[in-house]
């Protein structure tokens, strides 16, 4: 089995390595945001095979805090955008004021 | 050797990622990065068997930093506009730094060694005696809560003495409004209660987040967890919350006062245990004169100071991101 | 276990206990109040360790019951006793002597967490000189930069939040450094214990990771202790902060990283490294000369009276460099004696400036004109202070310099430019204490100035006094300070006493 | 039984590795950032679900398929969300959906631009107008003052970098040299 867990280990790591390059060169801060969202669930992953890799399964509970929390940070950046949108407006109905 | 490959291949990605952190003027690129930064850090402790702080640097690194990063950076611009400098003094101290870094280290003992000195000394002994002075399963809440629970003690006024200072600094500038009025503004900033699948999935999860943290806070003693990871975690299902229903409805379920009560609370109780440690004729925080059983007084000691923590951690990460969002998410 | 025997754990937990006291209890006027009992409680006990180790004794207290390597001790003799006396002696004393400009300045509503950052400050100082752990040392040490950072910025001055951040990078990067070199030091002997430390390194066959990690710790206290080219945080922190907290900091604050660099340099590395006191000689005392000629040139054409000071301070650490440097037992002695007796001199002198921030609004130099005849009682503390900054007979400065000048007489021909260049620079200090003596005295108000008629309050003058008299008798009796500081001085050096 | 498990277990985690590989190279090709995030979350979801299910037959009767089955359920739950979160955020800053051709430059903007987004981004203001008023013109100003900020942000930029960052970067750092060089007590 070991090889097996070691394979997949590699395919996870190397998917890490494209998001980190996507989380890189962007273009946009979206394909950023992307790229964490991704690197968070494919360290999940990595953890959990790891841990049975190394034959300690009870270390799962690293994997689940992550997976509990990996998207409060996604949620934040829709709460980032959304309020910039409305002060962006707010700014713009006050030019038009003036 | 696994291991090391593992390592190794993480490290590099590491630098990679720092590197990209540094040359990008774009802020919020680099709130982004150091997600992945501490996702990768985390990881790589994982491998290196370091439980404990991977919990931390997960729970802390990847969930509650990136928004309390997010809230900063909402105050500010998004680029960095500091005056350019000459990049090759710092470029030059830096390498020379680490230069002398890596000059030293490399007759350091090899990672894994059984026959390190670090293997040798005071290490063999915590892990000979722990089962018989203190037994609990897990030797890093030993060494951490009772061997060297002074030095914890120290952390945890080092965690309340930052909450004072990030209040200081924040509460000093009353916040700036725009021309909408109050009200409507955090209504239509604040939450992402028209967000109907986040808003029902997230809620969904604020208990189980919760539950699991308060599994982390009481499981410390056999797993890796403690005070520490779990109040980042109790705490982080309270953001997910005011991050959803809104800063106020996220004030009214933990009022500040509350979490700046629960901040001084976990401190004191810390200190508590050790001064009636004293009163009972034993040394500062020595717990085995709680109880009339030594192993029985560490259990119950380890016990309360944990306690002590973990309301310490929530108390902050739940006041700093209160102060955040009063000062608007925006 | 007696009282007696808990006093060593008691000088630090009860700072701990009352913070977040402090910090909770929001009643009028409590905040001021408990932190003033917890520093003076802590004060006593303190002088009661001094009286203790003044024979020479060591006490350890085992925290948590743990022995040695394996647990934290504190670790108490005759230095760290004098150190804790003076940090405690002068956190009261500025608690005492700002309760009025304190309440000014920081506001009911923020008090308590000022306060409690007060208590902690406090007790990271103390915490750091009585401990016998490497790492302990690390986390108090976290304790007392971050509530340092809070107290600097807890003024109504904003300059003071530029000046907190440049702290702020400055102190991470000395603190970081120094967590360095404990971590390489741990690499190569498995422990943090500083006894055990210091016997272990002397075992280490291959010392590259020993020489690397004493440099990191040594730059990285020497930016903490603000020795001349790192001290570029220090001018401004010390200026734009409320008054009370400048006399703390500039009398207590850089000493500790100086005793931390004492400590662990002569404690860990002398006795293990072959020629460290040559390293260390070549580390320090050109620094420590910089400094005392910067520090004074600084000061010399330095406008503002409180940054004035503050580059005395940098000059004033060159001499305690200059004493650390000379590895004899009498340069030491100097060092420590000098470290106390700056700390008194200095609180005496900011606690005079803080008076006159009071009536006149300003401490430039340029404004205090008439400031002799309008406060005679403060301006004569000043004019005390300033004779101790230069070193004339009778002051505390004298009887320091008078130890580094017989350290350095036998040293040889380097010793000789050392007397050269200490006499130099007390005619350098004369020279920037005259300024400011000449303006309060001798300077003609301007017209357009609003004239200050009134005394400061008494309730500042008094302390400000007592410190000055404290610092008079001190020159006088030299034996508690001298006498610790001797005894010290040879534990380090490990002369048989 | 144990080499069936074993067999089948080994197929669900090499596939899962197999789709979860696939997803990354997806991220790293695809042209645009929508399609880049269906990518991302479509292979997110199956190529987890695939591994943990593989890791959870190897668990055996203990309290680790629990565990797993736990990491499932709330990945399941959380990785859709996010993705909706992305998007949504994407589509209220404007993120032109303007495709990319082989090379990576993008197409001409004319039509592909007005044709995609608007009504993209009009459907979402409308579905979140029925429940809050004023959101209406937050999503739509937001998503047509955006694109071309943006893109005139960056244009700006890529023409400073070279000429005029050079340009300006040496005057910047004499006038730096100079206020640093003044002794430091002359400030006040």
């Amino acid at each position: 089995m070991e090889w097996v867990y070691f394979g997949t280990s590699i395919a996870i790591l190397v998917t890490m390595v494209l998001a980190v390059v996507r989380g890189l060169i962007g273009p946009t801060i979206f394909d950023r945001v992307l790229a964490v969202n991704m690197f968070g669930t494919k360290t999940v992953l990595f953890l959990a095979v790891i841990s049975f890799l190394s034959g300690r399964p009870d270390f799962l509970d690293l994997a689940l805090a992550y997976a509990l929390i990996n998207f409060i940070g996604v949620l934040a950046v829709l709460l980032f955008f959304q309020s910039r949108g409305v002060r962006r407006d707010a700014e713009a109905e006050r030019e038009a004021d003036k | 050797m696994i291991t090391i490959v593992f390592s190794l291949f993480l490290l590099t990605m590491l630098v990679i990622v720092a590197v990209g952190i540094l040359r990008t003027d774009n802020l919020f690129t680099a709130v982004m990065l150091s997600g992945i930064f501490s996702l990768i850090m985390a990881a790589n402790f994982f491998i290196l068997d370091a439980a404990d702080v991977a919990l931390t640097e997960a729970v802390i690194g990847a969930g509650i930093s990136t928004v309390l990063f997010l809230g900063a950076l909402a105050l500010t611009a998004e680029y960095d506009r500091s005056p350019p400098v000459g990049t090759w003094v710092p470029l030059l101290t830096s390498s020379a730094l680490g230069g002398v870094i890596i000059f030293a280290t490399l007759q350091a003992p090899r990672l894994g060694d059984p026959n390190a000195v670090v293997h040798k000394h005071v290490a063999p002994w915590y892990l000979d005696r722990t089962p018989e002075l203190i037994d609990v399963p897990n030797v890093v809440t030993a060494v951490l809560a009772s061997f060297r629970g002074y030095d914890t003690l120290g952390e945890v006024f080092v965690v309340f003495i930052a909450c004072i200072g990030v209040m200081s600094l924040l509460g000093r500038v009353r916040p700036r409004r725009d021309s909408i009025e109050e009200d409507e503004f955090d209504k239509r900033t604040d939450n992402l209660r028209h967000h109907l699948i986040p808003r029902v999935v997230g809620k969904m999860l604020v208990p189980f987040i919760v539950l699991f943290g308060l599994y982390v806070q009481f499981h410390g003693d056999f797993g890796p967890g403690g005070g520490f990871q779990a109040g980042a975690l109790i705490a982080a299902g309270v953001i997910l919350y005011s991050l959803l229903e809104g800063g106020p409805r996220g004030r009214e379920l933990v009022p500040e006062w509350f979490s700046s009560l629960l901040v001084a609370l976990g401190a004191f109780t810390y200190t508590c245990v050790g001064v009636v440690s004293m009163a009972m004729g034993g040394r500062f925080l020595d717990y085995s004169v709680l109880s009339h059983d030594p192993v029985h007084g560490q259990h119950m000691g380890i016990l309360i100071i944990e306690a002590g923590v973990g309301m310490t951690v929530t108390g902050v990460m739940i006041t700093i991101f209160h102060a955040f969002s009063r000062r608007g998410i925006r | 276990m007696t009282l007696y025997d808990q006093l060593p754990a008691l000088v630090v937990v009860v700072l701990l206990f009352t913070a977040p006291i402090t910090y909770m209890l929001r009643l009028h006027g409590f905040p001021w109040f408990s932190a003033m009992a917890a520093v003076v409680t802590s004060f006593v006990v303190a002088c009661s360790l001094a009286a203790t180790t003044i024979g020479g004794e060591t006490i350890i207290y085992e925290m948590g019951g743990w022995p040695a390597p394996y647990g934290i001790v504190l670790h108490i003799d005759a230095l760290s006793a004098l150190m804790a006396m003076l940090i405690t002696g002068a956190s009261s004393a500025a608690l005492i002597f700002g309760a009025k400009s304190l309440a000014d300045e920081v506001g009911e509503e923020t008090a308590p967490a000022f306060f409690a950052a007060w208590l902690l400050c406090t007790a990271g100082l103390v915490g750091m000189v009585i401990t016998g752990d490497a790492f302990n040392i690390f986390v108090f040490m976290e304790i007392s930069s971050l509530s340092t950072y809070v107290l600097i910025s807890a003024g109504p001055d904003r300059r003071a939040l530029i000046s907190t951040y440049r702290y702020i990078v400055m102190g991470t990067v000395g603190a970081t450094f120094y967590l360095i070199g404990v971590g390489f030091l741990y690499m190569v002997t498995g422990t943090l214990n500083t006894a055990d430390l210091a016997e272990r390194v002397g075992q280490v066959e291959d010392i590259r990771l020993v020489l690397v990690a004493a440099g990191f710790v040594s730059v990285g206290l020497a930016i903490k202790a603000a020795v001349f080219p790192l001290h570029s945080w220090m001018p401004n922190a010390y200026t734009f902060a409320p008054n009370a907290v400048t006399v703390f900091i500039a009398a207590a604050s850089t000493k500790v990283s100086l005793y931390v660099l004492m400590r662990v340099d002569y404690a860990i590395f002398q006795n293990s490294i072959a020629n460290h006191d040559i390293q260390l000689t070549f580390f320090l005392v050109p620094l420590g000369v910089l400094a005392l000629f910067a520090g004074s040139m600084l000061a010399i054409y330095e406008k503002n009276l409180k940054r004035l000071l503050a580059y005395s301070s940098v000059a004033q650490i060159g001499y305690i460099a200059l004493g650390i440097s000379m590895t004899s037992v009498a340069g030491l002695t100097g060092a420590i004696v000098h470290m106390f007796n700056h700390g008194l001199i200095k609180g005496g002198m900011f606690m005079a400036v803080a008076c006159l921030a009071l009536r006149y609004r300003t401490v430039n130099v340029a404004n205090l004109a008439g400031a002799g005849k309008a406060m005679p009682w403060t301006m004569a503390a000043f004019v005390v202070g300033g004779l101790g900054l230069i070193g004339v007979p009778l002051t505390p400065g004298f009887i320091s310099k008078w130890y580094l000048v017989l350290a350095a007489l036998d040293e040889g021909w380097l010793g000789a430019l050392l007397v050269a260049i200490i006499l130099i620079s007390s005619l350098l200090a004369v020279i920037y204490v005259w300024k400011a003596i000449e303006v309060a005295y001798f300077g003609e108000p301007r017209s357009n100035a609003v004239p200050v008629t009134e005394e400061a309050p008494l309730v500042m003058l008094i302390p400000t006094w007592i410190v000055v008299l404290a610092g008079i008798w001190i020159a006088l009796d030299t034996s508690v300070t001298v006498g610790l500081a001797s005894i010290a001085a040879k534990t380090l050096l490990g002369v048989e006493l | 039984m144990d080499l069936l498990l074993d067999i089948a277990s080994a197929i669900l985690l090499l596939t899962g590795g197999f789709f979860v590989f696939v997803g990354g190279f997806g991220v790293m090709r695809m042209p645009e950032f929508f399609t880049r995030m269906h990518a991302a979350s479509l292979t997110d979801t199956g190529g987890a679900a695939l591994i943990l299910l593989g890791l959870m037959l190897q668990g055996g009767l203990t309290l680790v398929p629990f565990k797993l089955a736990a990491i499932f359920l709330f990945l399941f739950l959380t990785s859709p969300t996010a993705s909706y979160a992305l998007a949504n955020a994407a589509l209220l800053s404007g993120v032109s959906t303007a495709c990319r051709n082989e090379t990576g430059a993008p197409l001409p903007e004319n039509e592909v631009d007005s044709a995609d987004s608007k009504p993209a981004s009009k459907s979402v203001a409308k579905t979140s107008a029925s429940r809050t008023s004023g959101r209406k013109t937050t999503a739509k100003q937001a998503a047509e003052q955006a694109a071309p900020k943006a893109a005139a942000r960056k244009a700006s930029k890529k023409a400073a970098k070279k000429p005029a960052g050079k340009a300006a970067k040496k005057p910047a750092r004499k006038a730096a040299k100079k206020a640093a060089g003044k002794p430091a007590g002359k400030k006040s």
